[in-house]
């Protein structure tokens, strides 16, 4: 089981040991609770937003209770998604069921695999080999940036300018061209396998991955020409959703949210895991933890997984690509938590074996659905225009949520 | 009879003036045909300004580069069913598409496309203009309450406190351009909209330049009010589709949902009209006054045809570009038959022009200086037509309380400052 | 036919003024209370109007205006009242607001 | 702008359409006292006061009728349906509509408009059976100088234009300060 108080990073984390060392947390601050008969106001009016609403990113529900415009309090109905992919874990084996974490975050579709596969090789006790590593971050990076892409166009659309949408849908065809090409799908991927990768790179990979980066780079700076300083996203976006690095850290918060607060904690750098340690890179985090802070978050992003990208394919070795992985995978009697930075966030693996091809019990940590917690803190007072802000903000994927 | 219909031929006043009720209605008609077609092409136009903006096609498969797009459109929707929600309120959702579309419409008869190219010349014409157009929050309002749904109901409030707002503000950049009216030898100014040109030409200026900045100040102030009066980007709060799904018609489906986008788009010529008028010098010709030897004269009235010579050159050079594959067959034939038909318009104009400049006959006269001045008029019109499109691509929406903050805390004091600065410089000028 | 008169106007003010007076005495609902005094102001506003017309001057009409201005502050001071008192006893009907002091 | 030309020609001063705005004026006035729904009531007042406006134009007042249409139903009566909109009014379009006392109202009323009725009939005679012609094209230049002055004196009306300014500002501070949360 990973412990985290043992990593180096936790230095990075302010009076980490009160947050992460098991000590009770103070919640009382955070008013979680919704009060019986809070207002007496008249006007009070409750709307029901979704699940078919074009702003809730797929089947979301939020209730929510106002006043005029006000936000007076929210509350998420959520599993209009829900497939049960946990359960369907436990009756495939551990190979079989390698496709469907494909199917949770269907706009992250690498980062989900990589996370299994990883987890499937910690608890076999083998290591994927060098090469496959660095093609596992190259995809990997890649698709982090095609799903900040994606979430930098349907957020600017939530909050009413189109354009970067189909700005961003252009340069994420390239990556998911580049996709395509390695392994034949373009969403959902199935890329790796446990203990490596199936497939060796197609001729010319390197050069096209180098070419996709001098291609995106100049393109990133088209975004933010379009809104970093345009100044109605400047009002739209500065001081909305704001959440303070404590109440981020209570409620289990991770990823570019978590960091827009000012927590420098991305699990890349803290629990390396692949060959991240091998790469130099820089984790941006904010400063007032609100909307523009996050966007700022991740568009800094992008950019250092372009970084990473390029060390990566310089860097890239020659050997196999798979790992001796039995035909039959039996993992012996054990349960690991294995968890990696998703583009949402920290997407952790548990997984119980009891000796058998199938798992005992699988269960998913997602950042999506751990960071619409949050929503609740970040609108109460707000407008309805910043709740449909700030679900753009959490950037959340319902498949992932509901699962 | 035929006498009663030709008398007003070469009139120079408006029907309205002149008591020619008959006239004035064939006006009315030809308004509302022009206004209802103008909105066609704008939908075309907006959707493929829009496209191109966002690196995409836009409409391409029904007709050639989608041109007959806009008549599908509307066949589809008048053969939608009309759907009345149960609980709705029967009569005013009934009635609610209609006000917003009467308001947006009765505006027309009092905009000067010429001197004497209106239906009616009315003395109080900007206030009668101001008045009816705020009429058109009305049938927002009442739409959204007829819905009996949370989401009409609160883009209907939205919307209603907005207009009321945006109007003060935009009221008083109006005000200021009157006053300038009213720098002539008698003293006297105008609310009429015939006037407020004619009172530019006799200044010879455009009031966005007069006392520049303060002209300048005024119409940017108006230029901003009118994009929130009519509920567009980035104003677009009444119908902002990522909150309210569609405001205050949500509920709204086929024809009736179309008239509310009749209205808006008929209200958008319409307040570009007051905003031409106010300030660009409504239908003259740029520099009326310091060009005006008979052969400027002729050039300029050759403006209209090459235009659509123009047109019809691009048009034929998308023919010529069309790439050569039986699926483009039909296509091609119809932008080439386009392209015929604007170059036979551009013909048509030329000739008018020609004739019109040598011949004394008056009503060829009469004519070619009709279709200059309501082709300079609905050039002006156009530039503003496409910064809506434009506003619309670019920026975000703004938010409720942001945009009431800009209402009332930028925007009216600017415009009364403006104002009464205005009203001092010209105390001290005249 | 009649040619229009005056006593036409004054009738149909007369007409709009009783209907006003009937709604300000009869209906419980404040707004349409309130409406009904818009009633009654129109009515009067006709009235200065055509006898602006019949006297030939504009007296009549600039009270008009001022009695428009009279309108919209009430308007405004009336519904503020409705909404203060909604909030507090929501109820919008005359005859439950018997009270000077709640 | 030539006054010569609008005055005498007064195309649409037919009696038909007083007739008919003046039907519409009273009808819907019926409408707006009788409605169950406020919404209704609202809507029938708006098509009152643009009938009545309609009626301004043909006294050959038009600054009344753009001030009537821009004021009352650009201004007022949109407020008045947001205030509609902002009380729940399912609940009064239910209850009881008239109150306690209306039959007395009601024979009131109708006394009144008998009086009315009765006066219009014994003074006749003393209404001079006469329409001025108004100028309407400088109806607006003739009203700005009553109320604002003409070429540096003081116009008739001004002192009280800005009473009435006054009037509006306390309106404004006492309907704010009204729909303050806490009084």
């Amino acid at each position: 089981m990973t412990d985290r108080t043992k990593n180096d990073h936790a230095k990075d984390v302010p009076n980490a040991a009160a947050y992460v060392g098991g000590t009770k947390l103070d919640t009382s601050h955070l008013e979680l609770e919704t009060p019986e008969h809070p207002y007496l106001d008249s006007n009070e009016l409750i709307i029901n937003m979704g699940p078919q609403h074009p702003a809730t990113h797929g089947v979301l529900r939020v209730i929510l209770k106002l006043d005029g415009e006000k936000v007076l309090g929210t509350e998420c109905v959520i599993g209009y998604l829900h497939r049960g992919v946990e359960k369907i874990a436990e009756n495939r084996t551990y190979t079989m069921f390698n496709p469907y974490v494909d199917r949770m975050d269907y706009v992250a579709a690498v980062s989900n695999g990589l996370g299994y596969c990883q987890a499937v090789e910690k608890l076999l006790n083998v290591e994927a080999p060098p090469r496959a590593n660095y093609i596992r971050v190259i995809l990997t990076e890649l698709n982090r940036i095609a799903s900040h892409q994606l979430w930098l166009g349907t957020h600017a659309l939530d909050i009413g300018a189109m354009t970067p949408l189909f700005y961003t849908f252009r340069d994420r065809e390239e990556i998911l061209k580049i996709f395509e090409k390695y392994c034949g799908a373009r969403l959902t991927t199935h890329a790796f396998r446990i203990g490596g990768c199936l497939y060796e790179t197609y001729a010319g990979f390197e050069k096209e991955v180098k070419s996709f980066l001098k291609f995106v780079a100049p393109k990133i700076d088209e975004y933010e020409a379009l809104l970093t300083t345009n100044r109605i996203w400047l009002e739209r976006t500065k001081n909305v959703g704001t959440i303070s690095a404590a109440d981020a850290i209570a409620l289990g918060v991770t990823g570019p949210v978590l960091r827009a607060s000012g927590v420098k904690w991305d699990i890349r750098k803290a629990i390396p895991y692949a060959n991240y340690a091998d790469f130099d890179f820089e984790i941006p985090t904010g400063e007032n933890g609100d909307t523009y802070d996050r966007y700022l978050v991740r568009m800094v992003e992008m950019r250092q997984s372009l970084r990473i990208i390029e060390q990566a394919v310089n860097g890239i070795p020659e050997g196999p690509i798979m790992a001796k992985v039995p035909k039959v995978i039996k993992p012996a009697v054990g349960e690991i938590y294995h968890s990696i930075e998703a583009p949402k966030g920290e997407l952790g693996y548990f997984i119980v074996s009891d000796g058998s091809t199938q798992p005992y019990r699988l269960r998913v940590r997602p950042p999506s659905f751990v960071n619409l917690q949050a929503l609740d803190v970040m609108v109460r007072g707000m407008l309805v225009a910043d709740v449909v802000a700030v679900i753009g903000t959490l950037d959340i994927v319902l498949g992932e949520v509901d699962r | 009879m035929l006498n009663y219909i030709t008398s007003y031929l070469g009139s120079p006043v408006t029907p309205g003036q002149a008591g020619n009720q008959l006239w004035a209605l064939i006006y009315v008609l030809i308004i509302f045909a022009g206004v209802s077609v103008v909105v066609m092409a704008m939908n075309w136009l907006e959707r493929k300004a829009l496209a191109h903006f966002q690196i995409r096609l836009g409409p391409m498969r029904v007709g050639p580069h989608g041109l007959l797009q806009p008549i599908a459109d509307a066949l589809k929707l008048m053969l939608k069913e009309d759907i009345i929600p149960s609980e709705a309120d029967q009569f005013v959702f009934w009635v609610a598409p209609l006000i917003g579309l009467l308001a947006a419409f009765t505006v027309y008869t009092v905009i000067p496309f010429g001197p004497s190219q209106a239906v009616s010349d009315m003395n109080i014409g900007i206030l009668f203009m101001l008045g009816v157009s705020s009429l058109g929050v009305l049938g927002i309002v009442t739409a959204g309450w007829a819905s009996n749904s949370h989401y009409p109901l609160i883009g209907a409030l939205r919307s209603s406190a907005q207009m009321v707002s945006y109007e003060v503000a935009m009221g008083l950049a109006v005000v200021s351009a009157i006053l300038m009216t009213s720098l002539n030898a008698t003293g006297t100014g105008t609310l009429s909209m015939i006037g407020i040109v004619q009172a530019q030409q006799q200044q010879g200026i455009w009031f966005l330049f007069k006392f520049f900045p303060l002209g300048f100040i005024a119409f940017i102030i108006f230029a901003i009010a009118m994009v929130a009066e009519t509920n567009r980007a980035p104003f677009d709060l009444a119908e902002a589709e990522s909150e309210l799904t569609a405001g205050f018609h949500t509920e709204y489906s086929g024809l009736r949902w179309s008239l509310f986008m009749l209205a808006e788009y008929a209200a958008m010529i319409a307040v570009s009209a007051i905003a031409v008028t106010l300030w660009l010098g409504g239908w003259m010709r740029p520099f009326p006054n310091l060009l005006n030897a008979p052969v400027w004269e002729f050039i300029f009235s050759l403006f209209p045809a090459l235009t659509f010579a123009a047109l019809a050159g691009f048009a034929l050079i998308g023919t010529v570009r069309m790439p050569s594959h039986s699926f483009f067959k039909i296509q091609r034939i119809g932008l080439g038959v386009f392209a015929l038909l604007l170059a036979f318009i551009a013909l048509v104009l030329l000739l008018i022009a020609i004739v019109g400049h040598n011949s004394d006959n008056s009503i060829a006269a009469r004519t070619r200086e009709g279709i200059d001045y309501i082709y300079w008029f609905m050039l002006k019109v156009s530039i503003f037509m496409y910064l809506f499109i434009w506003y619309r691509a670019t920026w975000p929406r703004y938010r409720f309380d942001q945009l009431m903050r800009v209402g009332w805390k930028v925007m009216l004091p600017i415009s009364l400052g403006v104002l009464i600065v205005t009203a001092i410089v010209g105390v001290v000028v005249k | 036919m009649v040619p229009i008169t005056t006593l036409h106007y004054l009738v149909v003010a007369a007409a709009l003024f009783v209907l006003g007076t009937i709604g300000v005495l009869t209906r419980r609902n404040v707004v349409i209370v309130l409406m009904s005094i818009e009633l009654i102001l129109n009515a009067v506003n006709l009235n200065l109007v055509a006898f602006s017309r019949m006297w030939g001057n504009l007296h009549g009409q600039i009270f008009a205006i001022f009695i428009v201005v009279d309108a919209a502050a009430e308007a405004a001071v009336g519904l503020g009242i409705l909404i203060a008192f909604f909030r507090n006893k929501e109820t919008i009907n005359v005859d439950e607001i018997d009270l000077l002091k709640w | 702008m030539n006054p010569a030309m609008n005055v005498g020609a007064a195309p649409v001063a037919t009696p038909w359409f007083f007739y008919g705005l003046a039907a519409a004026a009273v009808i819907s006035g019926l409408l707006v006292i009788t409605r169950r729904n406020a919404v209704h009531s609202a809507l029938a007042l708006i098509i009152t006061l643009l009938s009545v406006a309609g009626l301004y134009l043909m006294l050959y007042a038009p600054f009344v009728a753009g001030v009537q249409i821009i004021v009352y139903a650009g201004g007022i009566m949109v407020l008045f349906l947001f205030v509609i909109m902002l009380v729940s009014i399912e609940r009064a379009s239910k209850e009881r509509q008239f109150n306690r006392i209306w039959p007395v109202g009601l024979v009131a009323s109708c006394a009144l408009l008998a009086l009315f009725l009765s006066a219009f009939a014994k003074g006749k005679a003393l209404l001079p059976d006469r329409m001025m012609q108004l100028p309407e094209s400088t109806n607006t230049q003739q009203i700005a100088a009553m109320l604002y002055g003409d070429a540096g004196k003081m116009g008739q009306y001004t002192f009280t234009f800005e009473i009435a300014s006054l009037l509006l500002l306390v309106a404004i501070l006492g309907a704010v300060i009204m729909t303050k949360k806490k009084i």
